[in-house]
């Protein structure tokens, strides 16, 4: 089993705030779709920032793809192998098109202009959201929205995927589109979630990320999911 | 600045969208350009009837392009209280042939053919933009002023702010419900001033720790400081129609001005 | 505060466009493909403010905020304004199409004479300084603007410059008004985020003229 | 039984959208904790922002503490003796510092400085959050901000609380502090939540909105409290 990812005694903090994570360990492995819950402001969105190098931890070591990463330029490769899906779409779709937004990643990757183009529709079709091409994108609505940012990182063809609340401004429908288009997915997958039924759905394994460590869930709360479990 | 209250602007939401009008089918290049050339012509007319046949010409445009009538023309007549102040002044601060006197102010048939030749002017030529450029999506907008040579880093600007000033005002509709719930009128004192002070500080710092994550999200997609536009504008045969009919008018305009006497 | 077309002369509207177009340039080159999200999002955020209605007895007048924009983003401020202008005009209809040269140049121009004059004043070591430094531009930059705008139409013709004086003192309350709400969004930024500040004129030292 | 508030045959629809509350009815009595559950969307905040008038109904009445209530002038002593505590406490925090922000609604009832500041000191005090007073609230955990909104809404000495939610972004220890907090006042409260374990804790009663009514809970929802409920 080839192992993608993996974080080694990572210890952050932000600049004059108390630490966040302290002797974080964490592998990913090829074909793993990996949940990780915690409270919020556990640290879950700072882990997946270090692991794309917009943060540097203060100690630790980041291992992604057969090479340790320390400086910018290490990570320009991770960043294009290991797409990540932010928390805010708005955060992430700042082109004023659909097509242009999804484009954006191909382009930025050296591909022609017919290229990209090929590319987004592929990626739209896929995703059942060629209808969507040229809309714009500060009109659509935040399930829609979800859903582009997510088109738009997979038009990278990264290897990895990182999402961050993907089921944040989804409804009931949006979200079992959503499950099933992640399930055929090939990619191994790092998946942040408050939401109990959705990691259950998806994930192959849950971890927790709890005082700046990442621990294995408590027992107890695999067995008890509520039949009334709430939907956010 | 101080315009009437009732001055509607609302979000770029709902602006232009894609309803199917004629206009529609016209390149926004085209109609940007038409746009300016228009209001070039119009600021050169001095004849008051030729100024009326191009406010009517502007009327025909808003029609076209099915802007809502009611509201357009609102828009349109909505100006700075200063500006309307300025032209209900020029009849006595214009020296000619007195009409009436005010307060022992003599009004003029001069100044008061100047008020309204300005009247006419500015009414026609916004009416005129709103139908030829703001009835298309802002977006649209963008990808044509870069057609058109545009600097690139204005049209990026103009893109990044069309993108982001309807979340912006989300957050501060929000903001301003949340004050309104815990008992805030806004009055003319130091608390009402202070409170809003506040309320465009903290605009800011979210909009700058936005912009952060918009950055990060970028490099995340491997930006590497080009920013990429794509779009699909061609001139076709309904351009070239809508062009020289345009010319033909503007041109009709002006050899009628200079054959006048006026 | 924006003209509306056909009240100038053509002489002034040419000049105003020249003017602008200089500023708007200066304004691009502080700002490589990097700060573009930042300045695009604050762009939008002095677009937004200036919706916000301040009632003025019975009346009420809307906030410009353009010295604040000017002590945040620089010589940014210039393309910064045009592209909140050229939206107004465009899709709300306020202002014109010929005069945008000139409205850009009077409201962008005083942002930039406040960031000159004023950074230091708000990098001051007390916060309670740097908002007396904030209300000053914040008043400096409408009394420039009414100011500008009186020039305008004083350079088009005889017959304003009554008109253009009675404006002139008209807006002393909103001088006022734009100095308090300014001093108190400095306030706030200095305390919550003081390199808020900083960003553009680290561009600046690099990039633009100063 | 004085009754505090009163809402008969509601209906609303957001402009361009579907009916979101279609005939609903609701009646709080003093000394009341009400709460009210619902999946997202159902329009539970919606309810709320009609009660204190941000929003208006197309039909039906508002009755609040003794008189109908159905202009903006109405609803001005409304917002006085019922206070809101919004979903996200982004949305409410705008002051720099804590003291500011809670002495915001004291202000605006005209109180003078001193005495709103006065008024601040006692509330933080009461809630355990003097250490707070000259912190950034902008700087906040989301626990924190979630506390201070509350304080500032009780600086206000309201007659009613209505509460949006208020244990997102709450970890457990805050929780019960909340909990704790929240049973020890006097006040009648209407109190929204996805909470299961929240809800059981503190209100005497509990309404599901559905369909745009609200209706007594269904009785299996009762029993079938989750240990694991997520604390999202
Ligand atoms: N830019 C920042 N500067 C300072 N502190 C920050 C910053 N971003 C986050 N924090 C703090 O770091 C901690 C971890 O935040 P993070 O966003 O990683 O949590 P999270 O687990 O993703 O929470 P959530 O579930 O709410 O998304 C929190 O206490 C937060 O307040
Ligand atoms: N400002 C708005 N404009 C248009 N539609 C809105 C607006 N706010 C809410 N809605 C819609 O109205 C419905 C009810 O929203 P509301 O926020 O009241 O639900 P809620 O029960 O509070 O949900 P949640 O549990 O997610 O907070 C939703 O479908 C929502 O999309
Ligand atoms: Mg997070
Ligand atoms: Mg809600």
């Amino acid at each position: 089993m080839s192992e993608l990812i993996s974080l080694q005694d990572i210890h952050f903090a932000y600049p004059g705030g108390a630490p966040v994570l302290c002797g974080l360990d964490l592998t990913l492995s090829a074909g793993e779709r990996l949940s990780i819950g915690g409270h919020n402001g556990a640290g879950k969105s700072t882990l997946l920032h270090i692991l794309v190098g917009l943060l540097r931890p203060s100690r630790g070591r980041v291992v992604a793809f057969g090479a340790e990463r320390a400086e910018e330029k290490d990570f320009y490769e991770v960043r294009r192998r290991a797409g990540l899906v932010f928390q805010d779409p708005d955060d992430q779709l700042f082109c004023p098109t659909v097509a242009e937004d999804v484009a954006f990643g191909p382009l930025n990757l050296g591909k022609s202009r017919q290229e990209a183009m090929a590319i987004v529709e592929e990626v739209l079709a896929r995703l059942d959201l060629a209808a969507y091409r040229d809309r714009i994108t500060h009109k659509l609505s935040g399930g829609e929205k979800r859903l582009v940012t997510l088109a738009a990182v997979l038009a990278m063809e990264p290897d990895v995927l990182l999402l961050d609340e993907p089921t944040n401004a989804l409804d009931i429908d949006n979200k079992v589109r959503l499950t099933e288009i992640l399930l055929s997915l090939p990619q191994a997958m790092i998946l942040v979630s408050h939401d109990h039924g959705f990691r259950n759905d998806i994930a192959t394994r849950t971890l927790m990320l709890v005082e700046g460590r990442l621990t294995e869930r408590p027992p107890r709360c695999v067995a008890g999911r509520s039949p009334a479990a709430p939907a956010a | 600045m101080g315009h009437f209250v009732s001055a509607e602007r609302r979000a770029l939401r709902d602006t232009g969208a894609a309803r199917r009008t004629l206009l529609q089918g016209v390149d926004p290049r085209s109609r940007i350009l038409a746009a300016v050339l228009f209001a070039v012509v119009i600021v050169a007319l001095h004849d008051m009837a030729l100024l009326g046949i191009g406010l009517g010409a502007a009327l025909l445009m808003m029609l076209t392009a099915r802007l809502p009538a009611l509201p357009t023309l609102k828009r349109m007549a909505t100006m700075d209280t200063f500006i309307i102040f300025l032209i209900a002044m020029l009849p006595f601060t214009v020296p000619g042939d007195p009409i009436f006197t005010v307060f022992g102010f003599a009004a003029t048939w001069q100044g008061l053919w100047q008020a309204l030749e300005i009247a006419l002017k500015a009414n026609a030529i916004i009416l005129a933009l709103m139908a030829l450029v703001g009835s298309m999506e802002p977006v649209t907008l963008g990808h044509a002023l870069s057609r058109l040579r545009a600097p690139e880093g204005l049209v990026h600007l103009l893109m990044f702010t069309v993108r982001y000033v309807d979340v912006l005002r989300g957050e501060y509709l929000r903001l301003r419900q949340a004050m309104k719930a815990r008992g805030f009128r806004a009055g003319t004192n130091l608390h009402t001033f202070r409170s809003l002070g506040y309320l465009v500080g903290m605009m800011l710092v979210r909009a700058i720790e936005r912009s952060e994550r918009i950055l990060a999200a970028m490099k995340c997609r491997g930006f590497t400081g080009r920013l990429p536009l794509l779009d699909e504008l061609a001139f076709c045969r309904r351009d070239a129609v809508f062009a020289i009919g345009l010319l033909a008018f503007l041109a009709s305009l002006i050899a009628a001005q200079t054959v006048s006497p006026a | 505060m924006h003209i509306v077309d056909g009240a100038l002369a053509p002489e002034v509207l040419i000049g105003g466009a020249a003017l602008a177009a200089a500023g708007i340039g200066l304004g691009l080159k502080s700002l490589p493909a990097e700060k573009m999200p930042a300045a695009g999002v604050l762009s939008a955020a002095f677009f937004v403010a200036s919706l916000i209605h301040v009632p003025i007895g019975p009346s009420s007048v809307h906030l410009i905020m353009n010295g604040l924009a000017g002590l945040v983003l620089g010589w940014a401020a210039f393309p910064a304004l045009f592209v909140g202008l050229l939206l107004q005009a465009v899709f709300f209809g306020f202002g014109g199409l010929t005069v945008l040269g000139v409205n850009t140049v009077n409201i962008a121009l005083p942002a930039v004479i406040v960031f000159y004059l004023c950074r230091r004043g708000i990098a001051s070591s007390s916060p309670a300084v740097a908002a007396v430094w904030g209300a000053a531009g914040g008043g400096l930059a409408i009394a420039l603007t009414t100011g500008f705008v009186a020039i305008s139409l004083a350079l088009s013709g005889e017959e304003f410059v009554p008109a253009a004086k009675l404006v002139f003192f008209a807006h002393i309350p909103v001088m006022a008004i734009e100095a308090l709400v300014a001093g108190a969004a400095v306030a706030l930024v200095r305390r919550v985020k003081p390199e808020l500040f900083v960003t553009f004129a680290a561009a600046l030292s690099k990039g633009a003229p100063s």
